[in-house]
């Protein structure tokens, strides 16, 4: 399948840009999107290709637009709601945890609600605390959302395209470092299923599952582990909910240790839950407890020095996996 | 359609009987709630909508099937108003699986899309932007759909209401704000709550609104008619304070009432019940007359009594069905 | 030290009436708190007690509510916000997680929130999916926060009245269906700090870590086990942010089983940060996996046959016990 | 005091210089932050108050230094009204440790105790219920302090600002809600986003609200004196649209502003700079020489200067604070 080179950037443009295109269901709201092109640029153009009614600039009411979006996808539109920052989320949880989660289940399976919450995660950019978080965990909490994180170009555009053509509400997290990161994406048209890992890395001594840019902190780690004769095996979830439970514990059994990755604080976070499921699935196979490497568990400061001191990196993950390894 | 006598054309019988038909089948319908609720047939709680039924079927009298209404946890009337079938209703507040919800969404849940009925909500304000939403849907799928809220006085608190009315006033929405003052949210009196005037709220915004009498249907339509048809025509939303109240405590378990007095009581149920006041209308201004109401009063009441015995012989979801719906 | 039986209810009045008349700064905000005494009825009287200037009832504005808690917080009192149903936590997240939490760490130490946001848990009476959520975990993973999970009446007045005196913002969760629950407490004053974890019943053989009303579920559990030679051990604790990780993972050590039980939903919920903690600090002690019980990963259905089976109980943990037990 | 020439008495000249080189000190900081971000010395981005001044200068000029303020994203000029020292302003902003929050809140977060003020704020509107509760709170120590809340346009969106403005119209809270309204929530032009009438949303709560031309200090600076006279003898809210412009974009790096027009832009500041209109009425109604103007204006920006120099060879927060401050 022949390939090419876009940013991350473009390539959930092109995923939006593409459902747009053969479904007129879909439509996007947020704040900024429009003229704009939104805060990261990376809708520019999309306006005027689709006009003001289909990509919407709205007001700054993050949990109106994100109501709004229920009540369309009720009533057969297929809503994208942008909301511009994932610390931003914080305000649309009643309208995704008690309406868009549960309509479909509270009417015995009447009601559908298929619409994507698209936001942002990831810190390093000295944005400070209320523009740092990556607070994914909460919703992968909510029965009836799914949520999805990727890591690559090619992922974004492919789980993208799953999300909006999918029947339930989907939170899709994009990392807002990663915009700008390229990576080869299939020319022709493609899907990527939700609810599938996939390794990112083969290995046979270590398994460390990494989400969304900390995929690519694990994938560095583990040429460097190679270079000491540990091979990592690199799984990336892809979707947190559903979560590929079969993948992450075969792996782990086959490799006998595990480390679980991910930017979001490590106290009651996704590392927890994955953590707990591989310690479990795999637990007559490990070699050594399953370890987690979460965000430090303080709001994110602004002084570069001490940011950079919270967010989960490939040194980090080289000692500890080192340690389990015997290698320390 | 039926026009009251300061409207023209002259008193018409028949459409004054079915609006005096729909509002005796809720209060009937409300009455043997309660009973199920005392004799101890129905699980949890219900919000009895008793004495303000002439607010839904004035408002539901000019709208279509296909138009959209999101309710409230006093939703009953709201969905009998909008063509709901009682038997099914009954189900679904006895937790039986030929409820509306197969059981899984109880007396603040039942959504009847056949009838355009959006869902009952638990969540006060909850569905006002839901609402916007809906609206939003059918104007982008280009029909003339309208989309009705009703809410309680209790949800002017939740500023969701005020980003929703922005919005719909901005876009111009097909939204009709229907707001049931029965001046109280709960236990609290809401002069204790609100400040400054009500329809005040909606003109901020550009909205047109007015105050109806929400215990006079045809008032209530009438209004209704005129805002319905400018909303279709594209004119864009319009705001409705109907002045209510509810006979009842705040749910059915809400039976002493300490923070109204009986007298406050008796003064609405003697001198402005819905169905009395409709009632005289017919004897002063058509040929209806006592023997053809009381027909008609015994006929709805058995009905509604036959399809609640039946309910309550109806089989319970099996356990199984717990993990269906989570997910479309 | 000479005890007396009061209710769940009855404790969390004394601890607020206690600290409201030592210390001035404490007041309570929230809906039908004031002459209805809240919902539940436990605070009949305070209002005439303290007056409607410090027992506050608000219009039904969650967020603002929340709000006016942090920034009296800030300006030197000691705020209590009361949220009647956990539920409607949705409405709270920015407020708690973006102001709250992260004031005092964004101010370089300067400002300070002691404020408590307390708030409702637990399903089981025919509530539905909007007022039965336990939605404890979200605040635990948001560094800056303090969340507290009583069991007893004991508890929850010693950790409330704690909860008042810290100097952080802290979320106390109590569930609902223990309200009239009675239990004993000391007859004189005492507080109970908040970050120590506490076992509720001594054993040898498996440690069921348990929240809230769990503990009794596990509690009865324990009693059956002991029937057939299973001494089980039962650590409540308490507090899970900051969580009391040295006595969870010395008591799994000592058993060398262990299974932890919540009432919120099982995915990336509270149970899966307890069992990635006791798997990590006891994996050279356990004979078996550290297994989890959480609440079905459904929106919590209406009909009771089906609301039942989606809540943990001691047939489920007595179940899962025999198995890690080899008693099965 | 200073008191325009429509109000009396006469003419204060001192005063009035006293106004000017507050707004110029305002000026030369953000020409300064700017100029920082530029060559690359400050983290992060920062939103410059340039061309508002009047605003923040007239509203605090009648404040005492124990009222509250709370500010906003574009929070730099508020700070120094209300009496901020430059040099820890900028080490805040450099992420340096003598900063007011030791590098750790950075330009969005600034906030000091000492000058009421209760801190910027990155989430739009959503210090709008932290005023109100400041306000409370100084209402219920018995304090005659008042509550300043300045907010955007753009916060006219959240739901927040109206449960504010309900409550502190409700009971009575010394709370001045200070609209800057400058045409634009950050690309997008307010016509897109704001129906209806501005001070209708206030006037709807009851609450008493005015449009200024916040261009005019003076102007803004009565004002406020009377506003701020009535909600401190407890007379309760009141909002004031002050209509402004941002000469800059919307942070830092937006240079191109393709949003706008450069006639717009010129045309604000060649006819209404706030610096420039004072300067005139001085000209016209006082002794005040240009050359005391122009002696004042390079002894602020020496000291400007000066600050931001020794900010830059200030030390960065050793990586051990990180950890510090999270908890109270
Ligand atoms: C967000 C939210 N807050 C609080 C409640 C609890 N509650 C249920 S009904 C109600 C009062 C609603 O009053 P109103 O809107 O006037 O409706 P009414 O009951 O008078 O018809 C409250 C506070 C809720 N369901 N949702
Ligand atoms: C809740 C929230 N939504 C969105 C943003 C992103 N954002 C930052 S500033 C801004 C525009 C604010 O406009 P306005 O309130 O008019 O203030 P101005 O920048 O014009 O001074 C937006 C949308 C935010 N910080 N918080
Ligand atoms: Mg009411
Ligand atoms: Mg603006």
């Amino acid at each position: 399948m022949s390939m090419r080179k876009i940013s991350f950037g473009e390539a959930i443009r092109e995923a939006i840009d593409e459902e747009m295109a053969r479904d007129s269901r879909v439509f996007m709201i947020g704040e900024d999107i429009g003229a704009a092109g939104s805060v990261f640029k990376i809708f520019t153009g999309l306006q005027e290709t689709y006009g003001p009614e289909r990509i919407i600039d709205s007001p700054i009411s993050e949990a109106g637009i994100a109501g709004i979006g229920v009540g369309a996808a009720m009533t057969g539109m297929r809503p994208i709601v942008d909301i511009m920052f994932g610390d931003f989320t914080t305000m649309v949880m009643d309208q995704m945890t008690n309406q868009a989660a549960k309509t479909h289940y509270m009417s015995g399976g009447k009601l559908k609600v298929p619409m994507v919450l698209r936001t942002t995660m990831g810190a390093g950019r000295a944005s400070a605390a209320q523009h740092s978080q990556s607070l994914h965990v909460w919703l992968s909490h909510i029965p009836g959302m799914k949520v999805v994180v990727p890591s690559t170009p090619r992922d974004a555009k492919g789980l993208l395209k799953s999300a909006i053509r999918d029947d339930n509400p989907v939170a899709f997290f994009e990392d807002k470092t990663m915009y700008a990161w390229a990576g080869e994406v299939p020319d022709t048209e493609y899907l990527i299923p939700l609810g599938e890992a996939e390794v990112k890395r083969e290995g046979r001594d270590i398994t460390i599952v990494a989400i969304s840019s900390m995929v690519h902190e694990a994938l560095s780690a583990a040429e460097a582990l190679a270079e000491i004769g540990v091979e990592a095996e690199v799984v990336d979830p892809r979707t947190i909910s559903p979560l590929d439970t079969d993948l992450l514990i075969a792996s782990a059994r086959k490799t006998s240790r595990a480390l679980v990755v991910d930017e979001g604080c490590q106290q009651y976070g996704v590392t927890g839950e994955i953590a707990s499921v591989i310690a479990d699935g795999a637990f007559y196979y490990l070699d050594a407890p399953v370890k987690r490497l979460g965000a430090m568990d303080v709001p994110v400061p602004f002084a570069p020095t001490l940011e950079g001191a919270t967010i989960p990196d490939a040194p980090a993950i080289i000692e500890i996996a080192k340690i389990l390894c015997g290698k320390a | 359609m039926a026009i009251d006598r300061n409207g023209s054309p002259a008193p018409d019988a028949e459409a004054w009987l079915e609006l005096y038909e729909r509002m005796f089948k809720i209060r009937c319908f409300e009455e043997k709630a309660d009973d199920l609720y005392t004799r101890g047939h129905m699980p949890g709680i219900a919000h009895l909508y008793i004495g303000e039924e002439a607010v839904a079927v004035g408002i539901c009298s000019v709208l279509r099937s296909d138009d959209y209404i999101t309710s409230t946890h006093r939703g009953h009337g709201h969905c009998l108003a909008k063509g709901a079938d009682p038997y099914r209703m009954f189900a679904e507040l006895l937790g039986r699986s030929d409820g509306y919800c197969r059981g899984k969404g109880g007396s603040m849940h039942i959504a009847d899309q056949e009838t355009g009925n959006l869902g009952a909500n638990g969540i006060v304000g909850g569905s006002t932007s839901i609402v916007a939403g809906a609206a939003l849907s059918a104007k982008l799928r280009g029909t003339d759909q309208v989309a009705v809220a009703f809410f309680g006085d209790g949800a002017l608190g939740q500023g969701q209401l005020y980003e929703s009315m922005n919005m719909a006033q901005l876009w111009q929405l097909p939204v009709i704000y229907v707001c049931e003052n029965n001046y109280y949210g709960e236990y609290t009196p809401n002069n204790l709550t609100i400040a400054g005037e009500i329809l005040d709220r909606a003109k901020a915004f550009g909205i047109e609104a007015q105050e109806v009498d929400g215990q006079n249907v045809l008032a209530v339509q009438r209004a209704a008619q005129t805002v319905v048809e400018r909303a279709r025509a594209g004119q864009g939303p319009a705001f409705l304070q109907c002045t209510t109240y509810r006979y009842r405590g705040h749910h059915v378990g809400d039976v002493d009432r300490p923070y109204r007095t009986r007298d406050e009581e008796e003064h609405w149920q003697q001198n402005r019940d819905p169905l009395q006041n409709l009632k005289q209308e017919m004897a002063d201004h058509t040929q209806v007359t006592p023997e053809v109401v009381n027909e008609l009063e015994t006929a709805v009441r058995t009905e509604v009594e036959r399809t609640a015995e039946e309910a309550l012989s109806a089989a319970a979801p099996s356990v199984s069905e717990v993990g269906l719906h989570v997910y479309a």
